[in-house]
């Protein structure tokens, strides 16, 4: 990463932080999230603990008592444990005068109740995320009512995590279109080239399908490997997805991948941290900030190559 | 006691496996207070016959199982041990890793009415057995060590005193003596003649007709499944039946 | 010669095998479990003296131990089940459906506990029917279960902060003495009681027989297809509670509940001294396992090493756990 | 005497076991094979008429067919490794990593391929030095290794692009002979080198024996240990070939690689008729068997069912395929 | 022949199990051209005794093996078996799922000079030998055949004609006419005679006196792990032999 260490005065030493980056170790996305606290902790120079949580909400709430019982100073967490398992822990943490602030999924609840004490939160709504870009492919696209678009995603993923999924889709049957939805099978989640043969068969299945979505940093960054697999060209499905990844740069490059939405999971790391030091050095309030940033395509891609293959992008 | 009614009977069993026809039509009868040898080259079927008997196997259709007196129709091994029959198998039957204590009691462990099994009377009882029954040379005897570690011998030894304990109607022995020492193949010998006194019956499978022919009534030869001779002892000498056991082995037929 | 043979039996026979002998299996898990522990004082000693972690423990650990405590009896029947986290999710979706329509908490929960029981028999059903070895067979009805219970769910999640759900909620993971979570009580029954059943019921001394050498316990009458069923079915049954355990703990039914604590638990087994060849194994050991496991991530993130060394630690901990326990089990032995 | 003999063995030794019960485990699951495939074709015409599903197929079947082959010469004798998907990733981190020091492929590709091994003999080691089972093992050493990769690659992942790269690429995973794609290639070579090894060279021989029984191979001479090392090796030398394969596939090095394909190569290789128990199986079943795990999901989608009912389809087929499996080769083994 | 260098010398040699001690301070030697034959009762450490001379277990501290006069000091059982001594276990030591062929030439394979397996010659050998040395008199003894599906006495015979096959110095036959039928025991034992004729040696064990005193030249008895007794043929005559052997069995000594 290109901080220079020496470069600031690092104010924030000495304060202890329990951060969840959430996926797996060197997962798409949560690596990103990662790099953000990394980056953060060089720059103001807390010490961190991490907790990797798989995506698995049983874990990341057993990982919150487990981090509340070691007794740090902040704790930086997601928010798909669900309000109803995250309550209890976030009071008994600011009972215990830990400062807990939330990232990439909205506790809203919670936010209210502790915002003055420093709850704050950084992230894009999925949903909105997900019904953006629904309507960003209609528009690029120009598809029309009575189209048939294909789904590739994750609707019965743990948490918060399926409401992007549910997002895509009801923003294309509220416009009418008719959604081919398929869940994204084990092997694929985790080896995407896995998915080749699902994706040839749906393709012979449904030849009509105009425009297709993956709700998956991995998949989407697969795009050119499976429109191959189908013997489809450059331009032959409008193919959009997730999450920015050197992968997936060189799929937009080729062509073959059309078009991605980009939440900045590297702020997302960034400002929690920097939002307990602030409210532990100087008492501020929880912030709440937007990240959810903007489109990516051909004409922009340029500019994102550099930051993505450091992943920080 | 009806010597009229077989303890057990076997009517046109035969039982196959895939190509190999290891007993056909097989018609035998025991009766109480009988110790029938049961003879044959290797493979004759005898073991197969056994495990016929005790319903581990199921004949072929057509063949029939009569239990003194009375056709069985859902034959298995636990209903064959409760109606009372024992056996004594030729690859002994032990779970090796278990006390020796739960292989003496297996598929019939002491309990109590409401089920809960009685360790330490299985346990007091296995030791008993082990020293009245069979007298052990090494130290690896106590009811609680794993029969793995014991000789060959001793393996024996677990599973003969097993089939005694349960006092069954009919003792079945596959080749018990292998690997048994000369002391300890005469208690085994001296066994069946107290379960012949008792008014009880026992098949007995020895290679070696010296064994057999002193301790039995009847005889029964199988030769590639089927029967070949069935002689009581007052009809044929020690020598006849050797004769005529070489003669089976080489030409496949009992008769000259 | 009768006196001659009995005073044999008093030099060589009547001799027991040693202490160590008899309690090295658990005698190996005990000492890992203690060294680890002691490890975790020394190194992240803020953490682990105070209760706090340990109290987490209470509260976390139950999620798998139930399922590994059942688990042991499988594996020592020479089975493995790898569908439990399925039967978890699908049992737990039976109770949401069905207090949802009904609105009947108690219906809702016996058909839990019902549904789980058949999906474990039905495990087991496959397994003795058509002589598939479980390993296989349950890759299978894995997706099986999971499929049904997403399809039946449409993949969402229901809460159960419902006023209604308070009691049965305090029941299963309500906090009592000092602030112990029940779960804890109750994993602590389920080895109870499956300790009676394993050691001191007829099917318990067939499991071993079983798993120990099957043709020899056909030989003497076990019905060895019978004793594998109903160690499938108590999984099921086992899993089923885990499940409603688990979701209750959160206030939250994910359908995608279980998916990590496969491996957990199945490591929870074999680290407690259970042979996966079968013939051998102790509740009491699995117990113990599971929190050896349950401690080892919090651990070491509390020992303060950091990010990615964490698998790196978690690994060789695990190694070196089994390798001690392999040793110390080995040396008792001889 | 002895021509009695002789006209004995003529009439009842000489008799070879029929066809069937000597083909009978391939046939097995060469029929399920094919009467899975009847089914796609009915049933997903469209997708399963077309030669672009096959091509597909032999594009990703082979990131999974190529380790699920190494594996059945472990599973027959006797073991399983868990960890081969953390060496697959550990090996091409390798690569990735003295690639963009040296600059140099070749000894990139080399490393890679002596860390795989090297990782598969430390497996090998680990379970015949401490005699500890190795399905618990190598749960351990999976975390480790994965550990390590994840450290050393600090969780990123690389881009597998350069120019300079496009040789290997292309010989690992271009597309030659109608656009079949060069890892079926590899496969039908490791396929065919894995059969030789087995069935015709000592060491294979002794692969059979160490997984029938152990002591016996032993008392004759077989040095058991040595062969479940070098049977580990060579599982670590195919997974990392595997890793680079997998990733060059799509031109990027994920740091999560493998994760997903442990489920598959498994069931691929019980599928294949090798037996859980050890000392019986066929490379060429385990291959097979792969390819119908790699067609179900897509014949599935390609019939018309989405959404979370192919995940209920997925483990009824599985399910059927072991069982017509265990069926078809126990009908003809008697 | 030498007779003055033993085949195979044993010095000192102790086993110890846990808490069990099989052997302890064993001196045996084996010399060319003699057949001795190893007495003992159920666990008196005879097939302990075997294994440690094949080198599957290591002797305690202090043991020592001397093959020809050389001292040994890295013994495993290929080493043993290569160096021509074979041995016909009690176990059998068979892995039963394979085919015949394999196990019969199971640990040395016959294979060209590239190391590829002749695995045609292997089977047409084991059809060859089948036949020849065991006569069977069932149908499943075709070399592809899956041992497991043979009866108890054909897969001893299996492991007999594996010993026979390889030309050894040095025989051993624990236990090896268990199970056996009259004839097959009848070729056995004249196979031990002929090993006598071409010079070679054996250790023969069995219970039974009765097979063992016509066949062997020296008699060593085990009793719980110590050598109780070692007799010359010519020093003992079996009734003698067989009096000895029950004071043993009554008092541990082999003196009155
Ligand atoms: N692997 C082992 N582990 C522990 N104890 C053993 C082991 N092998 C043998 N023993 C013990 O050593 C003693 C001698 O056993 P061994 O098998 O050598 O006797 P044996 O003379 O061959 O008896 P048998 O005539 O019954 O075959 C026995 O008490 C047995 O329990
Ligand atoms: N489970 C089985 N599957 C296939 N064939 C079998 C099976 N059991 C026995 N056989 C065959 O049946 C025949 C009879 O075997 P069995 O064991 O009954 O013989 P036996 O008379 O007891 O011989 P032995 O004296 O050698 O013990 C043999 O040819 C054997 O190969
Ligand atoms: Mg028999
Ligand atoms: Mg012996």
């Amino acid at each position: 990463t290109t901080a220079n260490a020496a470069a600031t005065s690092q104010w924030c030493k000495g304060v202890k932080i329990a951060a969840f980056p959430g996926g797996p170790q060197g997962g798409v996305f949560a690596n990103n999230v990662y790099n953000g606290y990394v980056q953060a902790a060089k720059d103001l120079g807390p010490t961190m603990k991490y907790y990797f949580s798989d995506w698995d909400s049983a874990k990341l709430v057993t990982q919150m008592k487990e981090a509340v019982a070691t007794k740090p100073n902040g704790m930086a967490i997601y928010g798909f444990g669900g309000p109803e398992a995250t309550g209890p822990i976030v009071d008994d943490a600011f009972k215990k005068g830990i400062i807990v602030t939330s990232l990439n999924s909205e506790l809203t609840a919670l936010q209210s109740k502790y915002a003055a004490r420093g709850f704050g939160y950084v992230g894009a709504e999925l949903y909105k995320a997900g019904n953006d870009l629904a309507k960003k492919v209609i528009s690029n696209a120009s598809l029309k009512s009575g189209d048939s678009v294909f789904v590739w995603g994750l609707k019965g993923a743990a948490g918060d995590r399926a409401q992007r999924t549910v997002g895509v889709i009801d923003g294309f049957e509220k416009a009418g279109l008719k959604v081919v939805y398929q869940e994204i099978d084990q092997a694929t989640n985790t080896t995407p080239a896995s998915g080749g043969p699902t994706y040839a068969g749906l393709m012979a299945k449904n030849s009509s399908v105009k425009a297709v979505v993956t709700d998956h940093g991995g998949l989407t960054a697969t795009a050119a490997t499976y429109m191959k697999a189908a013997n489809q060209k450059p331009g032959d499905v409008y193919f959009a997805g997730f999450d920015l990844s050197p992968a997936a740069v060189t799929a937009i490059e080729s062509g073959y991948l059309n078009l991605i939405i980009d939440q900045q999971p590297f702020l997302q790391g960034y400002l929690p941290i920097l939002q307990i030091c602030l409210t532990k050095k100087f008492g501020f309030s929880g912030l709440s900030v937007n990240t959810s940033g903007g489109f990516v395509d051909k004409t922009n891609v340029a500019i994102a190559k550099p930051l993505a293959i450091k992943e920080i992008r | 006691m009806n010597s009229k009614t077989p303890v057990i009977q076997l009517k046109n069993v035969s039982k196959t496996f895939g190509e190999v026809r290891s007993l056909s039509e097989v018609n035998i009868e025991i009766y109480p207070g009988e110790i029938v040898g049961l003879l044959g080259d290797n493979g004759a079927g005898k073991s197969t016959l056994v495990k016929t008997i005790m319903g581990f196997h199921q004949p072929d259709e057509g063949g029939e199982i009569w239990f003194k007196g009375e056709k069985i129709n859902e034959w298995n091994v636990a209903k064959a041990r409760e109606l009372g029959i024992e056996t004594i198998y030729q690859e002994r039957a032990l779970c090796e890793q278990q006390p020796i204590w739960r292989n003496m009691f297996m598929g019939r462990e002491i309990k109590n009415k409401f089920g809960r099994l009685n360790v330490k009377q299985m346990k007091s009882e296995a030791t008993r057995l082990m020293s009245e029954h069979m007298g052990f040379t090494s130290t690896a005897v106590h009811p609680d060590n794993a029969v793995l570690t014991m000789s060959g011998g001793e393996k024996q030894g677990v599973a003969i005193t097993r089939a005694l304990y349960f006092d069954a109607e009919l003792v079945i022995l596959d080749e018990p003596t292998v690997g048994l020492s000369l002391s300890e193949t005469k208690k085994t010998l001296d066994f069946i003649q107290n379960i012949k006194k008792s008014g009880r019956s026992a098949i007995f499978i020895d290679h070696n007709i010296f064994h057999i022919y002193p301790a039995v009534d009847r005889m029964i030869v199988l030769d590639r499944g089927k029967v070949a001779g069935n002689y009581k002892k007052s009809d044929i000498t020690m020598d006849e039946l050797i004769e005529s056991m070489y003669r089976v082995a080489r030409t496949g037929s009992i008769k000259e | 010669m009768s006196e001659n043979k009995d005073s044999k039996v008093k030099n060589n026979a009547a001799r027991p095998p040693s202490f160590w002998r008899r309690f090295g299996m658990q005698f190996g898990i005990w000492s890992v479990g203690i060294f680890m522990w002691l490890i975790f004082v020394f190194t992240a000693s803020e953490a682990f003296t105070s209760k706090d972690i340990y109290l987490a423990f209470a509260s976390s650990t139950p999620l798998f131990a139930l399922m590994a405590i059942p688990l042991t009896l499988i594996v020592i029947t020479g089975e493995i089940d790898l569908s439990f986290p399925a039967v978890m999710a699908l049992a737990t979706a039976t109770f949401a459906k069905i207090y949802s329509g009904t609105g009947n908490i108690w219906v809702g929960f016996i058909a839990a506990l019902i549904v789980g029981t058949l999906c474990g028999y039905f495990n087991g059903w496959l397994v003795t029917w058509f002589g598939i070895p479980s390993l296989v067979i349950t890759i299978g009805t894995s997706f099986l279960f999971r499929g049904i219970e997403l399809a039946w769910m449409n993949g969402s999640g229901v809460g159960l902060t419902d006023d209604k759900l308070l009691g049965v909620a305090n029941l299963l993971v309500g906090r009592s003495f000092f602030g112990i979570a029940n779960q804890f009580w109750w994993t602590i029954l389920a080895t109870l009681i499956l300790w009676f059943i394993l050691n001191r019921t007829q099917f318990g001394a067939h499991v071993f027989l079983t798993g120990d050498n099957k043709t020899s316990a056909q030989l003497m009458g076990v019905n060895v297809s019978r004793v594998k069923r109903r160690s499938f079915a108590i999984m099921g049954f086992f899993a089923a509670f885990a499940g409603l355990v688990a979701s209750f703990e959160v206030s939250y039914f994910w359908p995608t509940l279980g998916e990590g604590l496969l491996m957990n638990s199945i490591a929870s087994v074999f680290l407690g001294g259970t042979s996966v060849f079968g013939g051998i194994g102790t509740v009491t050991g699995t117990f113990v396992g599971s929190f050896i496991i349950g401690a080892i991530n919090a651990g070491i993130v509390a020992s303060g090493i950091n990010a990615f060394f964490t698998q790196v630690f978690f690994g060789l901990v695990i190694i070196l756990s089994v390798i001690m326990q392999a040793v110390i089990s080995k040396r008792i032995k001889r």
